[in-house]
């Protein structure tokens, strides 16, 4: 039998892959594409680089990450692995947090903030530039380098709660959004809706060339999955919850948790993908941008409609 | 030549003799030790005492600070972590995490002896070994992922890799350093009775080094622990064979800092364990009883 | 026994001050296993300026008892006063020539092993302190191996920078346990000359363990025999009146062999 | 007793005698050795030698292989070092890096040299020591990062107090172990010259335990430097003051492989100096002069 | 000179065959910034069941030359041969007992420190080997102490569980330095008399170092004597005439004489 893993990190991004998986979706869904001997198997890493270097070593075949995170690995393996998305998994949302009460746009924050990012080449860090360039121009681009720090989720709600004067500035996600809506002493200053105009695509599933090429029934499988799981999500948001805190346990009222994964968009269509490619280029984190997002995708989604 | 003895000045005194007593056995002669002088002299209720200070420290300053969220006290972490021994979820995470570990410390150990071996024996030896530990003994574990990948896939193996990693080049160091101590005389002493290469490290630099092998053991030991809490987050688990590396990250991402403390509560109750039974009774087994160990 | 109660009689017999009092004095060795009795109510006084010596055999303790004097030890009974005080720790006062080998620090030279003790002590002005240790080195035939470090000795010249250091001290007490052993004929020689000048000009008291009889009636004004393990005291003699050139006399050969006779029994005599 | 040598079987032989030779100074007597035995001689060559030998293993593995983006050979990473030193950026990560790096391993050596003295000075310091070592040793940064966080937020002192808890416990116990290792005769001799506390320590204890600590000195070098790059991932601090961990980092997460391991063989080489610069000469001029290394 | 080449006239002088060959051998140690000459050009045979003594001054180089006896050093010129073989590597066939104190194992036993060389040896049957370890600890003394390890031992008695050691292996060759220099005249008489005993039965090659010249000559049948450092040969004397019962006589005395006279020049006479 053949054995494919899908890696995954924590997050509610990838609350498609948790509920295909305890759902026994995967299975399914590869059987009915013709490969039915396939076992998925998902595993969870703890950082981006890990799932490219398992990519690249062919001990998983396919990735969860965040969408620039799949343009740079598409750059960088263009002719090689030919790493491109599969499909999308959700549009999630960011909203940046600060401690400072004065600040009301990006632009406000002093030289002196420490805004916590959790890696350089994340949505986030992507955001809160193009955010920068909205409020102040190309020159704000460079002047937000200076202020970002990178830190893992946890750490940095923790210490924003926890009202240390380390960082004044966090652009979180969920679950960890809902945490810190609840202390009065934080507001939002902007949110990624607000700064691409639109929901965009967040996290998606990659994979090598080699992979849906030697593997098309499942790749297939897999998409159908998905796009599956999805529907469970959007129909049955309170059950899809409940599968969700069982993989990741999180202090959150059943309430709290359904209405966080109502107000986070899921849809295997992309979405923002050439507005983050154009920026990055721009930013020279692209050196070569794909000229349309069908570049970036494989079929089916590759077919379909988006941006 | 002064003739001292001409001027002395030490008088004569008379002689004295006296008939020796006949004491075939002499028994113990005992001082009287005051009774709490006698409690305090055990290194165990030192260190019983030692411990409960650190605790009364860590109580006193978490509540001080009052941000549970940062540093929660001893007794939230108590509570945190009886529950989850009680579910049976932190045995479950320790006794993975240890079965990994142990692989991983036996296997570096094993190839330590190897290279020290190959090292005290000859000359190109001595210089791969302290070319390699110099070059990779600095290189962190994320240096070691991609070749572990590539070899070993996603899993243990992985992580056995890298623990060795950060296991080997500390013991090999402190071993080879003990065996280039050991005294010349009792080498040749060694050689003299027709030992080389192989034997001679058995039988006489491993004992003789053996202080120095142990500290080594023990640096290796906790710097195990460390790659392997760190390994088990990049590498990952599917299903539940999480360790205890996992248990923390996936408590962090909750939010539980009780529950993160609990974890590392657990590694330092087992690694006062490995010292205070493991590693103490091999030194009283060994280098105390040898009398190698000056206090 | 209390450390400022004056003993009564500790004059007798001579109008000297008592310097060491040992009274009763049981040392043992206790390991987890074993107890190791060294010495057991051994009792003597060292006046000032006693050459007092510690003869016995092997195993009997004379280490051991030098080492309490020197404040590393202390005995399970009986007590130990140096100047009427109970010894309880080592000090530069009571200099100590050690039998192992490696009491020389291995990580300074020759001379610098010689200076070592008088800088430490801070007894000396700095700038005499190097030219005393290289009149020390010359004196136990070192001059030409000053730079060395000790592991390119030999185990004889080795002992000599020991004694070299300890006389350089000229400290009031010098402990010296077998620090001849090691060494040929001539060069002991020599060496029990230079300490026996020492003295005369300085006036020390010297406390000095040896297995050899000839090199306790040469060096000692008065002399404790011991009884093999463990060490009790057999008699402690009246030496003042032999030196090197009574050697061949008929008064030093029946000397000799009384205290043969007290060490081994009179069936045999033992020649060194 | 039996009379041996009234049944001689050694049968006499004629005396000999000799006038000995006048020889104030022996000049060196001297042994030809071949060219090439001469060089091969020289550690410096062999070790270049490995050098060389293991730089074509990498670089033949890494085409074998054909990954580049797993495993670049040693031509891609060097041309990718290349590029970064000569534009400045990795000297300046270098610079900074061993900036943290320097002032992290010599607050640890300092504290640990106050501990040890504590422990061998005192019995409650032993205990104090031996239990603080078996707790925290184990601990990963991350169980470090709160308290770090709290105590300094972000930047370099939080990186150079996770380091001070890699290197502190690895040197602590090295040193200890080398103090009590020390002889008794030479300990005895030092507290004879009225030495005790801390000036036993200065004068006596460290010299006669410096193998031991040397040994420390370098694990604990080895394992500020994987702290080093571990943390700064962690505490990752903006662009501009970045060190060698966040160059790795950034390389990574590019996936600009060539340039992650243009890094990594930055610490080799770093790492490769120190050793055989620093490190060599430290040894050759004391403990190699001293004797107490014997081969 | 080849190894293979039969050197005429080994036999000269006497009917035993020649085991050991010295030629021209100069030893030195070479460290960075030193070269210490211990022995200059040294020549002498030892013939098989020669009881043969190395007598010198402190630092002569005697401790040196041993230890290429060993197979420890190898000489920077000249040769060594044992059995016309050039000496390379030390082996069982040449035990050697050490001057220096920390040549026992401390993690073993003194009775398992008496066993290990047999064991390692592989010579001597399993079984009986303990029962011949405890003979050799109670021929020396030691039979109190045979479970009790080295640490808890005084110097002289390290140094008897040596000779212990030593002696219970019954090598062919017997190299000794400075064995009983830390023993009492009672105990060191004692051991000269079990050494004597045992080649009497066992007829090994005795190489012994001592710096004592009435040693030298009870144990010895042939006696090398060294100048001072840098050792050359003074002279090699025969002395089976010798033994502990022509102690005293003038014949016994004269031949001392004559050997001191030899080490220190005629002008003074050192007495041991
Ligand atoms: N560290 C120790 N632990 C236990 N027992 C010891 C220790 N040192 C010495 N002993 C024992 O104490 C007794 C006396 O030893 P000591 O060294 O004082 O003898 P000594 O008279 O100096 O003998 P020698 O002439 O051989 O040096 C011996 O029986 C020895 O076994
Ligand atoms: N490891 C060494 N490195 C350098 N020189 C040494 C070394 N060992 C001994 N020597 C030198 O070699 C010479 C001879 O030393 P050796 O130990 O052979 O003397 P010895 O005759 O045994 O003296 P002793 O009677 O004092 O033991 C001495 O001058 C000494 O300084
Ligand atoms: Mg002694
Ligand atoms: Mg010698």
């Amino acid at each position: 039998a053949t054995t494919v893993t899908i890696a995954m990190q924590n997050g509610i991004g990838y609350l498609p892959i948790i509920v295909a998986d305890a759902l026994g979706l995967f299975g399914k869904a590869v059987e009915a594409a013709g490969a039915p001997t396939t076992q998925v198997v998902v595993k969870k890493f703890s950082g981006a680089p890990a799932i490219n270097d398992g990519l690249l070593s062919n001990t998983i075949q396919l990735g969860a990450m965040g969408t620039p995170g799949m343009l740079v690995a598409w750059e960088k393996t263009r002719g090689s692995y030919d790493i491109k998305g599969l499909t999308p998994l959700s549009m999630g949302r960011y909203s940046l947090y600060t401690s400072r009460p004065e600040v009301k746009t990006v632009a406000d924050f002093p030289e002196t903030s420490r805004i916590a990012v959790t890696a350089l080449n994340t949505p986030q860090a992507i955001l809160l530039r193009m955010a920068a360039e909205k409020q102040l121009g190309e020159a704000g681009i460079r002047r937000f380098d200076k202020m970002m720090v990178s830190l893992p989720h946890p750490d940095a709600a923790t210490m924003m709660i926890s009202g240390s004067a380390t960082i004044d500035g966090y652009f979180a996600n969920d679950p960890f959004i809902t945490v810190l809506e609840a202390n009065p002493k934080l507001h939002v200053v902007t949110t990624s809706e607000e700064i691409l105009g639109h929901p965009a695509t967040s996290g998606l599933l990659a994979t090598t060339g080699k992979f849906v090429s030697e593997q098309p029934a499942i790749a297939r499988g897999i998409v159908a999955a998905i796009a599956q799981a999805e529907d469970f999500i959007k129909a049955k948001p309170a059950e899809a919850g409940e599968i969700y805190l069982k993989s990741e346990p999180f202090n959150l009222s059943k309430d709290a948790l359904t209405a966080m994964i109502r107000d986070n968009k899921w849809s295997t269509e992309p979405h923002g993908i050439m507005a983050y490619a154009t920026f990055m280029a721009k930013i020279r984190m692209l050196k070569n941008p794909p000229t349309r997002w069908q570049d970036t995708f494989f079929a089916p989604i590759a077919a379909g409609t988006g941006d | 030549m002064t003739d001292v003895t001409a001027t002395p000045r030490n008088l004569p005194r008379p002689d004295i003799e006296r008939e020796p007593e006949d004491i075939s056995r002499i028994g113990e002669i005992s001082r009287p030790i005051g009774l709490w002088e006698g409690i305090f002299a055990i290194t165990a209720v030192r260190r019983a005492l030692v411990l409960i200070g650190l605790g009364i420290a860590w109580e006193v300053y978490a509540r001080w600070l009052g941000n549970p969220l940062m540093f929660p006290s001893l007794s939230d972490t108590l509570s945190a972590w009886w529950e989850d021994m009680s579910s049976g979820r932190l045995p479950g995470a320790a006794a993975s995490s240890l079965r990994v570990l142990l692989i991983g410390y036996g296997t570096a150990i094993v190839l330590s002896a190897v290279m020290t071996t190959l090292a005290v024996s000859t000359r190109i030896g001595t210089d791969l070994l302290a070319t390699l530990t110099a070059m990779f003994n600095p290189l962190p574990a994320i240096a070691i992922l991609p070749l572990a990948l590539l070899w070993f896939g996603l899993g243990t193996s992985s992580i056995v890799f890298v623990i060795v990693h950060s296991v080997l080049w500390a013991v090999s160091l402190n071993t080879f350093t003990g065996f280039l101590s050991v005294s010349q005389t009792q080498r040749m002493a060694g050689r003299n009775y027709g030992l080389g290469g192989l034997r001679l490290v058995i039988f006489i630099l491993i004992p003789a080094a053996f202080p120095s092998i142990l500290a080594g053991l023990k640096i290796g030991w906790a710097f195990a622990w460390r790659t392997l809490i760190a390994a088990e987050l990049v590498f990952g688990v599917s299903g539940n064979a999480a360790g205890l590396g996992w248990y923390i990250f996936e408590a962090r991402n909750a939010l539980e800092t009780a529950t993160v403390f609990a974890g590392l509560l657990t590694v330092i109750l087992i690694g006062l364990a490995v010292e205070g039974i493991v590693f103490r009774s091999i030194e009283a087994a060994t280098i105390r009883k040898w009398g190698m160990q000056n206090h | 026994m209390l450390a400022t109660e004056k003993m009564p009689g500790v004059a007798v017999g001579s109008g000297v001050q008592t310097l060491l009092q040992v009274d009763g004095v049981t040392l043992q060795y206790k390991t987890r296993d074993r107890l190791v009795t060294a010495t057991y109510r051994v009792s003597f006084d060292v006046k000032e300026q006693d050459r007092f010596i510690l003869l016995g055999p092997s195993g009997c303790g004379k280490s051991t008892l030098l080492k309490c004097v020197a404040g590393f030890l202390s005995p399970t009974e009986g007590t130990m006063k140096l100047d009427d005080r109970i010894i309880d720790r080592p000090g530069p006062d009571r200099m100590m020539v050690f039998q192992e080998f490696d009491q020389l620090m291995p990580w300074l030279t020759v001379l610098d092993n010689v200076m070592f003790a008088m800088r430490r002590s801070g007894r000396f002005p700095k700038n005499e302190i190097k030219d005393r240790a290289r009149r020390a080195t010359v004196k136990v035939g070192l001059e030409r191996f000053q730079d060395v470090y000790p592991h390119m000795l030999s185990g004889g010249m080795k002992q000599r920078v020991a004694i070299a250091r300890a006389l350089a001290m000229e400290p009031r007490i010098l402990l010296m346990d077998e620090p001849f052993a090691a060494l040929d004929a001539l060069t002991r020689r020599r060496m029990q000359e230079e300490l026996l000048e020492l003295w005369d000009d300085v006036r020390f008291t010297l406390m000095f363990v040896t297995h050899s009889i000839e090199e306790a009636i040469i060096l000692g004004s008065r002399i404790l025999v011991l009884t093999p393990h463990p060490g009790q005291v057999r008699a402690e003699l009246d030496a003042t009146a032999y030196s090197h050139e009574h050697q061949g006399d008929a008064d030093f050969m029946a000397f000799n062999r009384k205290i043969n006779g007290m060490l081994f029994g009179t069936q045999e005599t033992a020649h060194d």
